[in-house]
């Protein structure tokens, strides 16, 4: 079906519609109606469609909880827009919810006076009970500040699609495809290639593809049927940079990443890990990549994923191993035995609420602590953080490029929000892609395992050689007790541990060297500057945007590099008469700046299990802009 | 489909003029004198040139203990690791890169305390990895606790009433994770060991042997009652497959299962004929008889020396290695172009 | 010296008066429709009246997993800990109050993947606790994921080309850690589950009941081919002590020992006599009968369901506290004024 | 034997003394040579003289290193004093060296013009060659800053024991004792406790304590007879607090500490661990003590061992799990579980050098971070840190009182040089150790698991109630996911996320208000002030005080609560122009006061597995004063 299709089965012109900017939909409905893939498919039709979009699937703690329960309710939200945009919106302005738990649990966040469409046939007595309503809300007034559309959604579906032979269980699955035709028509989208992509994807159910073309359609044309809008909406296309795009979630963008520092220094990937959310997904992506010559071992628990992450680094592969916070708090024993014996890792976190099993399935920044400094002894590492899902997979390649150049740990810190969001990811050209310079020792000729820079052959004069088994005359022996330099033996000597944690200490500062300087968005000097890092990117520039759109000296420092910082940090900081640090923490970035720097920053915090929204930082950036 | 027993051929070029000396280290040796490791080592370094690896292509892993020092002493590549974590980081390396011959080197406490979990799934994987466990039923190196193999009621630093925990048995273990070669052997047996060791090295796949190595320090004498040259002969049994059963200074007395499938020991020639006497068979479909020879100790029974088990088994490596080999085949060698592109796109111009 | 078996008495008062309902907690219950864990659920619902706790003195702990959120259900106290350390959290709580009634729910990723070393030495320390493991093959919670229980072979999110790790069996390593009590059970058999409940609740001892659990989700049917209606009674057979093992819809087949200790099936009444019937011991001084019908499988075997092994030992927490008390009859109770001065002292003035 | 028994069979007059003030010896020889026994033996003696003193015991890495290597030494320093000393000296002033490896690895240390004792006899080709000396060092200059007494030490023991019926190798082993007459004649020290002690500790075996008595006699005898010694010493007793005293280790003062605190709380110790150098001892300790009720657990790991102690304080013990570095990054996750669990629960943290397995027998004090920040997600604790061997039981005691009246974990952190090194101990009246007052729910009505203060029946009002299994009506069920305040459901709303990572912050935080200010050792005001913590006690205060005696404007804070800080903290902080903070890590307790007071500190940082000396510390001290 494209338009030109639609419109030969309408009753009615098309009618007249409003340009907007952007637009915020929420769909939310039970685990089982579909709505992530609904989702999905609005993602991926705008994004043909030429807008710019980010979006923030929100997944229900249970499997399968019982349906129609609040615990079960499963959302997804995206903004679309004919600008620049970074998150996937605050309130929305469009809400569609399946059933009463959807709405409960999601109408608070509807902004004034939006859409809120809704299945009128979910709101039984039985679904009103499971959703804790004494009342319909969709009779007792409370709903008066939305715009309601009251659909019979099951029953237009059951009619849509009786004749393809689908039971009544099926054909009511295929409702979420109904309320897509509607929102299609409403947003001027083109349904065929979401019809394309359902003719692959049931390729084999030839009656599910009929079902759910039929209801898409019968959505699409309903919605231009029925006056149910008193506005209909068009969008025009982005001004996006050229070239050739997809859709990229935060935890894919990483697993090719890895693929991709394997491409670029010559050196197999091999993944230690142990399935938790919402890490897992790196898991089973790079478990796919086998023809990459990946090796993924799914060990018995994170510890066994790490030493054999370490032990595969020893083996001369890249080392990577992934958890989230509660799995890397089981691997810090380890990543000190990796720093003693300065082997290439890369330990992948995707953070979550925490502490203890917190709550798995919501986004955290709460874990950057740990990572800088949450092992025993003096235990240096670097840590890298990508700030959009597409930036997962080029942090991915940079952690494993300073591993390896610097013969290190390398942290690499995502969320969950990172993982599970997505937005249009352009392609970038393989030949931009970094170098990864690898400096493999073959000579057996005065080899000392613990030898620095040119006789180590490394790239940093404190680097030590990768010397890997299987090479003739390079045999020795590495371990976790302390080493003396150079020869590598065990060593109690005082003045050598002193020598080498102050060696150690020195191999992070000096990536300082090897990294980029940090860049301002906005003027490099003002009144306030805002210091982020990670997810939280989207949600900072906006409002920083915003603000500085009106005139406001605002500026924004975005860190990749969490340490070592960037060498222009300190200046920067000094730079500004008030210092933010907003995170979705208690002020962890913002205590490393303080000891630094000896900066009067202060924290904007928000411990909630969510992102930011766009309004709330603005709103306490204008406030330190005594606006 | 896999070879079950590694060949040599491809790593014997210039390993064959290797001698003990090149498998000698520079590190002083610096367990206490008299220590059960020094044999094993000796053993160890003695037969490297005849197991015909070449240097580079051996690694010694080992956990945290006095016998972990192990590979500290070992002219190969090493690496000490963690407490626990010898068959994790062994896992590592070896699937890293499947044509290394590796040694995981653990003691009672390494191996079955803290690192219980490791080994276990290490044998359950069939990785093709010679797990040598150092058993001297004593924490040594944290100077003297009682260990996961003590006997129950031992009085040790941190038992000074006396330990209340049943002992494990690493044989029972390694048979219920299936591993595809158990034995056992004793530290101050050069010649035992020795075949233990070349058979486990021959042996393709996933192979634990235990020794009872003494600690003089902390658990002297604690397998003395068996281990003494004078009662060796009576008090252990030697398991030959293909063989029957029979032990004794004059092979005077042997093992038969009674009805009741329970291990029963007979005088030859006085309790009946010796037909009736269980043969060993290492490679028994059923791990019962196996289970049932490792439940035999002293006083009761001889204690079981030798190969329990030797089946063989695709290894972990191996259908790692073939997996990707055959992914590749069929999807072709990954392309990091096409990888980028394995989506649905859209062009912005 | 020790009871092996708990006597109730103590622990019977109001206690008979209570009824399921009781222990219900006023949780929902957030499985997947369909889910096996709900019917094991109503099954220990319904029980606990009948085996004579006090509500109070009932404590469930768990680790994570789907099945780890059984204690949240049950009005008794509960502890959904963390990832694989229920046996550890359990050993606390039993030690600190060898009265209560401990039970321990577990999954096959949370028991024998990241815990499988806790579950071990639970078992080999012998602590009075009931371990219920739920065996779904599959790791729910996470989504999906093969488990350590997994089939090879086996396509999961996490293994897209079949899975290469060999599964391994929780009943044989119960037997290689010497735990007591040892059985397995069906989710859909209300009635084998409650008497196998019943059965560990009334052994003093370590208990492990593995209980074959459908995931509907991630891996429905995964016991389908012995556990469904039509063939169970010829697919699996049911182990009763001092019976000997028949199974069949008519009880027509039996299992004997052959002469090297393997099993066999046998029809009875054709292949001869039913008097070498294998008869099945759970007290068997030797667990290697045991672990030899632990090595029976579907298609092969049937599926042996029941009581593995019960044996009698002291139990740990009654060893800890018989310990303690011994002290401190022999030493008097202690006093601290003592402690601090148990040392050379001397006195400025 | 008494001074008079000695007297009897001597030759010549007693020599004319010199009175000295302090004095500090080290003892050291091969592992086999006991010099540990010497070392207590010293101590003991000097103790019982009314000195004052302090001691370093040092042992070798390896359990038994080959006789005469290197790695084999052992030694044992003790400084004795008439006055108020702190720590066990800097520099020995006496080395009594066994043999020419412990000659080697500890001439260094010895002031010029000390005295160095040898056992010539040990000096032969065979032992110089273990000890990598070319020529003996005896005979090539090598020596001529000290005052060398070479000994026939080996000759002269065996003569002595001859006839006791002991074999050559048993009489060479008493060869320690002959040393140690020797040094009691040259310090005036009485050998009967020695003698009487022998004879308690050999009771069955009469050869020995006749040839270890003739052994000691001779020593001493030989010291008054041979003119061995330029000077003759003697030494006024210390002006100490009245009491009964007793040398206590830190390990011992620990395992003595918990003990008190379940008799003071009336709840049972339940003691969680596995063994680890240094933490052992406590387990060893704690082992014994069964008859006060205490439940010792040797789990298989640390993590076993944690969660246990967790689980035994749910069932109502005092929870107490202890290790040392490596082992507590093991317990990480399990920590996060008792803080969302809020169970009390202590974790005993007897730091070594690291990271990774580091130098196990060496001291270091760079487990801070790991204690206070080390953990996922926003998992704060509380964190004491005992500064002398005999504080190790005051703040076991005190560990416990904040763990169990706020509910919540707390770190108790020592270190190598306090578990093993001892002091005279005054040991107080049990009426004057501190109350703790445990408030264990047991009434039905209106329980709710969560609930705080009155409600809770806690001490603080945020505090929330013990309920302990085995109590009729107050079945609950908790757990590591976040739970809903009051209630204690599981729960995902974010508001209440945010509520209850505030409010175990706050808990932490409302601590401040049960714990004393920390004291100023001198002038509240100043130019300089010295901030420490731990070990580094004696060290920093003795520094400080002999430049207070010199009129310097220096004063010194020891902290012992390190989370949170005490109430007074930041005022004294900014009462002082330069902040100084002498830490064995780099820099650790500085970086969160940089961060959390904004002030300039500088940090004084040595990481070399040893102990400050007090003149090292001085000498920073003076810089800083700008002397
Ligand atoms: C995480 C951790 N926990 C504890 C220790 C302390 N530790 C070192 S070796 C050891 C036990 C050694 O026993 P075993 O494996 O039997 O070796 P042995 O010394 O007897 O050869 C322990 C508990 C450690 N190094 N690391
Ligand atoms: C330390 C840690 N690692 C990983 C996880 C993620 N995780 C939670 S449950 C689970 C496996 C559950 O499988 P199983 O025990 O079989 O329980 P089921 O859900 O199948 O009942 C995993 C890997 C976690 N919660 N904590
Ligand atoms: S302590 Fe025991 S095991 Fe360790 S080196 Fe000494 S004798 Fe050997
Ligand atoms: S995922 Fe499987 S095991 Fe978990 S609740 Fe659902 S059906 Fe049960
Ligand atoms: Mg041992
Ligand atoms: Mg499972």
């Amino acid at each position: 079906m494209s338009t030109t299709d639609a419109e030969s089965t309408s009753t009615r012109p098309d009618p007249a519609r409003t340009e907007v900017e952007s637009v915020t939909i929420r769909f939310c409905g039970d685990s089982g109606d579909g709505m992530q893939l609904t989702g999905e498919q609005m993602t991926y039709t705008s994004a043909l469609g030429g807008k710019d979009l980010a979006t923030f699937p929100d997944y229900p703690a249970e499997i399968r909880a019982p349906a129609g329960s609040l615990p079960g309710v499963s959302a997804f939200q995206l903004q679309f827009s004919s600008f620049d945009i970074r998150t996937p919106g605050d309130a929305p302005s469009v809400l569609v919810a399946m059933n009463p738990a959807a709405l409960k649990t999601n109408i608070e966040d509807l902004e004034e006076g939006g859409w809120l469409i809704v299945d009128e046939d979910a709101f039984t007595k039985t679904n009103l009970q499971k959703a804790s309503y004494e009342k319909s809300p969709l009779e007792d007034g409370s709903l008066a500040a939305y715009r309601v559309v009251k659909l019979p959604i099951t029953e237009l579906t059951k009619n849509a699609v009786e004749g393809t032979g689908l039971s009544t269980k099926q054909s009511v699955r295929c409702k979420n495809f109904l309320t897509l035709g509607i929102l299609y028509f409403l947003y001027d989208k083109d349904p065929e290639p979401t019809l394309q992509w359902l003719t692959k994807k049931f390729a084999s159910k030839p009656e599910l593809i009929e079902a759910n073309t039929r209801a898409l359609k019968a959505g699409y044309n309903y919605g231009r049927t029925i006056e149910l809008f008193t506005s209909h909406y068009t969008m025009k296309r982005a001004k996006l940079e050229p070239g050739t795009y997809r859709r990229l979630s935060g935890n894919e963008a990483a697993a090719i990443g890895f693929v991709a520092a394997s491409v670029l220094s010559g050196k197999p990937l091999f993944y230690g890990s142990y399935p938790i959310t919402p890490a897992s997904d790196i898991l089973h992506f790079l478990a796919r990549y086998k023809n990459y010559g990946v090796k993924t071992f799914q060990a018995e628990d994170e510890i066994a994923a790490v030493t054999a992450s370490i032990g595969a680094a020893f083996s001369g592969a890249l080392g990577l191993t992934g958890s989230s916070g509660p799995g890397v708090a089981l691997k810090q024993e380890a990543i000190g035995l990796a720093v003693m014996t300065e082997l290439p890792l890369v330990i992948a976190n995707v953070q979550r609420a925490g502490p203890s099993t917190g709550m798995p399935t919501k986004t955290e920044q709460a874990d950057l602590f740990q990572s800088i400094v949450g092992r025993n002894g003096e235990c240096p590492v670097a840590v890298v953080a990508p700030a959009t899902p597409g930036e997962c997979f080029h942090y991915a390649i940079e952690a494993f490029r300073l591993a390896v150049e610097h013969m290190i740990p390398v942290f690499w810190l995502s969320d969950g929000y990172l993982a599970n969001g997505s937005e249009p990811y352009r392609i970038p050209a393989i030949e931009d892609l970094p170098k990864i310079n690898v400096h493999t020792r073959t000579d057996p000729e005065g080899f000392k395992p613990y030898a620095r820079g040119e006789n180590g052959q490394g790239p940093d004069s404190l680097t030590r050689p990768w010397a890997i088994p299987g090479t003739p005359g390079l045999e020795h022996r590495i371990g976790g007790i302390e080493k003396s330099d150079i020869d590598g033996n065990v060593c109690y000597d005082p003045m050598n541990h002193q020598h080498m944690t102050d060696l150690r200490q020195a191999k992070v500062d000096r990536i300082a060297e090897n990294i980029p300087d940090a860049e301002v968005f906005g003027e490099e000097k003002g009144k306030v500057l805002v210091v982020g890092w990670g997810s939280t990117y989207g949600a900072i520039t906006s409002a920083v945007e915003q603000l500085q759109n009106e005139g406001k000296s605002i500026s924004a420092v975005h860190l990749r590099y969490l340490n070592p910082f960037p060498k222009n940090l300190g200046t920067l900081l000094s730079n500004f008469e008030t210092v933010l640090v907003p995170e979705l923490n208690n002020g962890q970035l913002l205590f490393f700046l303080r000891a630094k720097f000896l900066v009067p920053a202060r924290g904007v915090n928000k411990v909630q299990g969510k992102p930011f929204r766009v309004g709330e930082l603005r709103a306490v950036f204008e406030e330190a802009l005594g606006a | 489909m896999h070879d079950t027993v590694r060949t040599t051929e491809g790593t014997n070029g210039d390993a064959a003029k290797l001698t003990r000396k090149d498998f000698v280290s520079d590190q002083e040796v610096r367990w206490c004198p008299g220590c059960g490791d020094y044999s094993i080592l000796a053993t160890m370094q003695r037969l490297m040139p005849q197991l015909g690896h070449k240097k580079e292509d051996v690694v010694f892993v080992s956990g945290i203990g006095c016998s972990s020092r192990f590979p500290y002493y070992m002219n190969t590549y090493g690496f000490h690791s963690i407490h626990g974590r010898a068959p994790s980081v062994a896992t590592g390396v070896k699937l890293a890169n499947p044509n290394l011959s590796v040694w995981v080197i653990t003691g009672d406490g390494d191996g079955l305390s803290i690192g219980g979990n490791h080994l276990l799934h290490v044998m359950r994987r069939k990785l093709d990895v010679n797990i040598i466990l150092f058993n001297n039923r004593i924490y040594g190196l944290t100077k003297g606790q009682y260990s996961p193999t003590s006997e129950f009621g031992k009085k040790t630093k941190s038992s000074p009433f006396g330990a209340l925990d049943y002992p494990l048995n690493p044989i029972k273990i390694a048979i219920s994770a299936e591993a595809t070669w158990i034995g056992r052997s004793i530290d101050v047996d050069a010649k035992h060991l020795s075949e233990m060791i070349t058979a486990m090295d021959q042996h393709r796949g996933v192979a634990l042997l235990e020794v009872y190595q003494n600690c003089n320090i902390f658990n002297d004498h604690a397998f003395e009652d068996f281990v003494n040259r004078k009662v060796r002969a009576d008090r252990t049994v030697h398991l030959e497959d293909g063989k029957p059963i029979v032990f004794g200074a004059d092979n005077d007395k042997g093992i038969r299962l009674n009805a009741d499938g329970l291990p029963e020991v007979v005088d030859i020639g006085k309790d009946g004929p010796t037909d009736d006497l269980l043969v060993h068979n290492a490679a028994n479909p059923n791990a019962g008889v196996a289970f049932t020879l490792s439940e035999m100790g002293f006083p009761e029974f001889p204690v079981p020396i030798g190969v329990f088990r030797s089946i063989e088994r695709p290894t972990y490596d191996r259908l790692v290695t073939d997996q990707i080999a055959e992914a590749t085949e069929r999807q072709g060698a990954g392309q990091l172009e096409k990888l980028l592109h394995a989506a649905d796109t859209w062009t912005v111009e």
